[in-house]
């Protein structure tokens, strides 16, 4: 039981959970679970409380327990209290203030919990997620390195809606000359079949190897069809999968940890990459427990927050929170489209993920473009990995915008990001550095090497 | 058709938005306006209403009839925020739905897009009712999402039921159909026990295609009793599509 | 009359201020004087035909009349023919893609009218009001330089419910140490007296005096009182005056062109700057001159913009849209308010002012610290030139909030933004680059030296 | 006093949030929060009610008795949207003022702040009313802006009007008063056609400080027939502020 009284009137929460819950910011999903503050007054008083609660206090209180739940044994299991000790007296209140004092904050990421990230960003302003995430150095690499600073990846997503080669070939080549890319060249196939995923597996591979791109490609197929083109000698690079922060949600999503476990197994012996061998791709998103009714009553951000511990647990290249693409279900309007995205953000890199953000909205929320120039530039000065790069923003396969080619460059321009190194030297050689000018193709990216003739 | 030189010539493999130009690192002023014109008319297409006597006329034309059922969203706002109540059936039409033991039920569901089940559904019916030999009702639902499928099966007694729905309109795509097959459906289903075929329309799957694959793992589902991720789309690929796994010499 | 037709329906409006409102994003203040647009559909026709309308246009066509209008004529008996001269055959759509893919605007000032701007304005998404006001480089000086590239300046704004001169040296120094204060030290006066905008003159000067700080300083009353204090021989520094875009808005403000005249040429004969005599302060802000029913049917964004027409013809220090500070009848949200924050500072960049922005809002408005946030950290992207510095972000007399000192040292942070050189030098000296830390007050700063004891 | 030598001793000063100590560039958990619980209040505030009867009540201590009116604003939302719906009298109540000309009359509009009327109007008109020895009604005025004093001036054919009103709410300051003058009102009159005194409430401009400024302006006003920016505030200065025109040795 926590309390807090404010200007008169005793605030109480039942448990952790309900605390975590009623301080949150407003957001749809959270409403829908029925466990949103009831009024800005009652959400104050509980971030006043969860301020004064001590972080000792999640390693001994789970929101999900642990007996039922293996994200919680990952969790608590995994708790590193050496890399916790600095902090371990700290209420969140003043670990906010010591995340915002420091230079380096990863030093701590072994002893801090999803929990314990998501409890200080609710007590966040933007302003503070980003200056946090700034700080945050998170480095990877397959076959180039991704997340050094001053440096800011691109997914080139080229979807189509009959996964058709000429198609993607034709995407992927237009996000090649606008400079995206560096982070992997993933396709969302239309269909989830074995063959159809060999198929483009093999393209885009192709791809890669003609035109020499250090780079990585990924299918997002369901992770259990990755492993059968695997057992038909696919090129995989990266295993890609949904993740969710409860056992329960990565039971609906049709995964489990042994699955996620023999799928690093193989990415490590397949041993594909060049400069590193980072090899899982994971996208998460708020909301997606409560839809699988496997929410537990914890608020969606800090069960997304969960999510990261799995992800971690596999030494990911890439992770990517598909922020506003689920729906106003769970993310209303734009205005909570842009706090999650770096709440999400500042989570994971805190965690130590190579956090990227699909900065994105669907035709059903309130949202539109100006929201997310806005998202994308205040990621940009967070710090963030990756964005996704998918032909003028329209995604005609997946039915929502994200950001296009043109979006990373401005961002880029804007504030002096470069793509990882690998890529950007590449970009220099074929003549693209800064992107094409319109027109003619450069011969070196000749489309004949995509198949496309 | 000859290889292409010039960017815009990537055009024609495509409907994607590719060789947009730039001024800078913007976007030109045509295709930025053109942008927002499609934004307009995709949140439009969110909130059109399915013409449910004009369905079950085209579907007389196959001599298929359907009952319609409302989840319990009482309107179109409601469905937006509230995916918990589209997932159930309105009370009064659970009664009107008689539990009679059938191997396979229809659901066709408004979902994020009426005009895509009011161009697709029926003719996608057409072709894959009959080759199923289904004992089951065609159930037209409104203000549905994907798991009313189970609330209707639960209620029917059905062995499997097959959802046709609108999924959510994209800016270049507001009428995309998708398909999803429970086996042994029931409230608590969760999506890792569906398959799913997904952007049913002429520019993506075309409905002949959609309904060989439906058949497909419908057929499957029955043989295996078994419906989600352990069942895997293994419908052999058409020609064009199969020849495809390399990209031929340069 | 013009028109566009959309998917086979054909928008037609009847004359240019009509077409400029339909074009503009939502707000409520269009919304209040009942010219917005009535449809998503209707505003992007009203773009497309706006795109496709010739610059030229805007030099036959006024939105308000020239015969009864100063403002109109000023903007028209001022326009430049040869800097207009490149740009004179395009349309506002072909305009904008020249902005975009130019690196320098600046010599096309004096051949752009605030409609032009205003207009570009409204077919630019945030990411291009950012991208082209980031490339429009604008310096002024008086006691230092502002606007240099790489910087951002801050108005310290010590108000105090009294004017008691204890209270407003205290959050003085406060701003001071915390590195605020390069663009001016500007109180608003409680009350407007001129006995007591003189005293504040005073004690003002005094201080900046005392400790040698490289800046200006101005007491916000209305002109006319400062006119009378300057016959007082009180220090003025800079001259204030909020000002307007139509000739009814300044009458209803109480001033008119003579007057502004009258303050230029008292403010050159002074010379009182050391480094540069730009002495002219203004604040402007969307929605005043609907609030005084003197917008002519125009929309509040292109009234905004041709405010600063009036600004530039007095070549001031600073211009300041006090963007969220009128309330929500004209910028109702976070959402409205972003966006006009960057539209106004964008148009004031185009048009060649040193144009900052008080990323504010009232407590009546649906906004809070996270829209402040995000509108500070793009307009730090966009390379504004000043913003407000207000203890903890709480003006305790304009009963409103505004950025704060820390908010200003976040945005420097982040963004690697310096203050003004000749400051930064200052505040080098004084052992406070970076802002002080806690506790204890250098020596050099000592309280007793703002009359504190 | 003395001297101040650390930071946290200019907070004697002022009410303003001074010396909040830093993290980094952010603000310190406990100043931010704290921030956030005003500002949850401050916007309660703005919804605050006028309590009309207690407000006649203390009037009727010092023997004023106030009619009360309403703004054409149905209610607080409309209010906040319709400036121009809260200057003028709703059509009932123009008619239940009967024209009498009179020399000055006394509007007392709720603005933006009920409780700064609440808390301080009563007072203030007990000390302005007897002086001006006034011979118009004192109206008390709900989801009223400034400008409804024109109004009301006009249908009672008032020389002047001197209006009372609530400020919008700040962060520290959810009572402040306003008075505005304007010399023969009429629905036309601008801004810069009155007077202001802002911030009056105990911590900014006490009540009777601000009733001595507005009998002064007031009796120019009359005198001079005239407000607004040609008529200036020079009500002699109060003995401690006047002096403060220079710092003094430091
Ligand atoms: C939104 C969405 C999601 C969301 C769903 C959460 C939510 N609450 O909405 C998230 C991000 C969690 C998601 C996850 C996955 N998705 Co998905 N998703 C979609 C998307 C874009 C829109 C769906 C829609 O509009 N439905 C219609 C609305 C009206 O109904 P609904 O009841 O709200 O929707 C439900 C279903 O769509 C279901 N769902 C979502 N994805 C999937 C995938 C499968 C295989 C199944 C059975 C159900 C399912 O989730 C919703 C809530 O229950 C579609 C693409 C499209 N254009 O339709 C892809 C799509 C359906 N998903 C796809 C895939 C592959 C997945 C994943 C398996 C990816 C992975 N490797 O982990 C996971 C896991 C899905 C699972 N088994 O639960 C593929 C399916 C391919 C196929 N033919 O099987 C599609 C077609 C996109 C694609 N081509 O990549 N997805
Ligand atoms: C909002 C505001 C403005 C807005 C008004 C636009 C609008 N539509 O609301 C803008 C930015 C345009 C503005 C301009 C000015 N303002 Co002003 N403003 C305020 C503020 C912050 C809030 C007013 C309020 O809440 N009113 C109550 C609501 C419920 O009623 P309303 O009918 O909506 O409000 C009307 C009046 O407030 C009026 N108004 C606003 N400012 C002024 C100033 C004067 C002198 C007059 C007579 C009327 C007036 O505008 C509103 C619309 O008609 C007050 C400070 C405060 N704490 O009150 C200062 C305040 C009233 N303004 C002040 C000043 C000095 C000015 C300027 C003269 C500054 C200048 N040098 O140009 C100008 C011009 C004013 C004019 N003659 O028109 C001073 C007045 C000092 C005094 N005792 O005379 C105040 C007290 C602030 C200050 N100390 O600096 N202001």
């Amino acid at each position: 039981m926590y309390a807090h009284t404010l200007q008169g009137t005793r605030h109480t929460f039942p448990d952790l959970r309900t605390l975590l819950a009623r301080a949150t910011p407003a957001r749809s999903g959270d409403q829908l679970a029925g466990i949103a503050a009831e009024s800005a007054t009652q959400r104050v008083a509980a971030q006043l409380a969860l301020a004064d609660l001590p972080l000792q206090t999640f390693l001994t209180e789970t929101v999900v327990p642990y007996e039922t739940d293996d994200v919680t044994r990952l969790i608590i299991d995994m708790h590193d209290p050496t890399a916790f000790a600095p902090i371990a007296c700290m209420t969140v209140g003043a670990f906010r203030d010591h995340l915002l004092a420091i230079d380096d904050p990863a030093p701590l990421r072994s002893g801090l919990t999803p929990e314990m990230v998501a409890a200080v960003s609710k007590i966040c302003r933007l302003q503070d997620l980003i200056a946090i995430a700034a700080k945050c150095k998170v480095t990877t690499a397959f076959r180039d390195t991704i997340g050094l600073p001053g440096r800011m990846s691109v997914r080139l997503q080229p979807n189509h809606p009959t996964d058709d080669p000429h198609g993607v070939a034709a995407s992927t080549l237009d996000g090649l000359l606008l400079g995206a890319g560096d982070a992997v060249i993933g396709v969302n196939p239309a269909t989830d079949s074995v063959q159809g995923t060999t198929s483009l597996l093999h393209m885009l591979s192709e791809i890669v190897e003609r035109y020499a791109i250090p780079t990585q490609t990924c299918v997002l197929a369901h992770l259990t069809t990755t492993m059968r083109c695997l057992e038909n000698g696919a090129p995989i690079d990266l295993f890609f999968q949904s993740i969710g922060g409860t056992q329960a949600t990565n039971e609906s999503f049709g995964v489990s940890m042994n699955l996620l476990k023999e799928a690093h197994d193989a990415a490590r012996s397949l041993n594909r990459g060049t400069v590193g061998q980072n090899a899982m791709y994971f996208e998460t998103g708020q909301g997606s427990a409560l839809s699988a009714n496997a929410h537990h009553g914890v608020d969606q951000q800090t069960i997304e927050a969960r999510a990261y511990a799995v992800a971690r647990a596999f030494s990911p290249l890439l992770v990517n929170s598909v922020v506003g693409f689920i729906g106003p279900e769970y993310l209303y309007d734009g205005k909570q489209i842009i706090r999650a995205g770096l709440e999400d953000h500042f989570c994971g890199k805190l965690l130590g993920l190579p956090m990227g953000v699909d900065v994105c909205y669907t035709n059903h929320a309130e949202a539109d473009q100006d929201d997310m120039d806005t998202l994308l530039t205040l990621l940009g000065a967070a710090g963030v990995t990756f964005v996704m790069g998918v032909p003028g923003a329209d995604d005609i396969m997946l039915s929502y915008q994200s950001t296009s080619f043109h979006d990373s460059l401005y961002v880029r321009e804007t504030l002096g990001l470069k793509p990882a190194p690998e890529f950007e030297d590449w970009l220099g050689k074929m003549g693209l550095s800064g992107g094409a000018t319109p027109d003619r193709i450069p011969a070196k990216l000749a489309p004949a090497l995509a198949g496309l003739a | 058709m000859t290889a292409p030189t010039l960017w815009r010539d990537l055009r024609q493999y495509t409907p994607a938005r590719v060789a947009l130009g730039r001024v800078g690192a913007g976007l030109p002023t045509a295709a930025h306006l053109a942008f927002q014109a499609d934004h307009a008319a995709a949140r439009d297409a969110v909130h059109a209403a399915l013409d449910i006597a004009q369905l079950q006329t085209a579907l007389s034309e196959t001599k298929l009839t359907a009952t319609a059922v409302r989840s319990a969203c009482p309107d179109r706002p409601t469905y937006l925020r509230r995916p918990d109540l589209g997932r159930r059936l309105r009370e009064e039409d659970r009664e009107t739905l008689q539990p009679a033991p059938c191997k396979i039920a229809f659901v066709v569901c408004d979902g994020l897009s009426a005009l895509a089940v009011q161009r697709h559904a029926a003719g996608l019916l057409a072709l894959i009712v009959p080759a199923l030999e289904p004992d089951g009702p065609i159930v037209i639902a409104t203000q549905a999402r994907v798991a009313l499928g189970d609330d209707v099966g639960e209620a029917l007694h059905a062995s499997a039921v097959i959802v046709l729905i609108g999924e959510r309109p994209g800016l270049s795509t507001p009428d995309s159909l998708g398909a999803y097959l429970t086996w042994a459906p029931h409230v608590g289903r969760t999506d890792a026990d569906r398959n799913c075929l997904s952007n049913i329309r002429p520019e993506g799957m075309p409905v002949a295609e959609a309904a060989r694959k439906l058949i497909w793992l419908a057929t499957e589902m029955r043989a295996r009793k078994l419906s989600g991720v352990g069942l895997k789309d293994e419908a052999p690929m058409l020609a064009a599509t199969a020849n495809s796994t390399s990209l031929g010499a340069p």
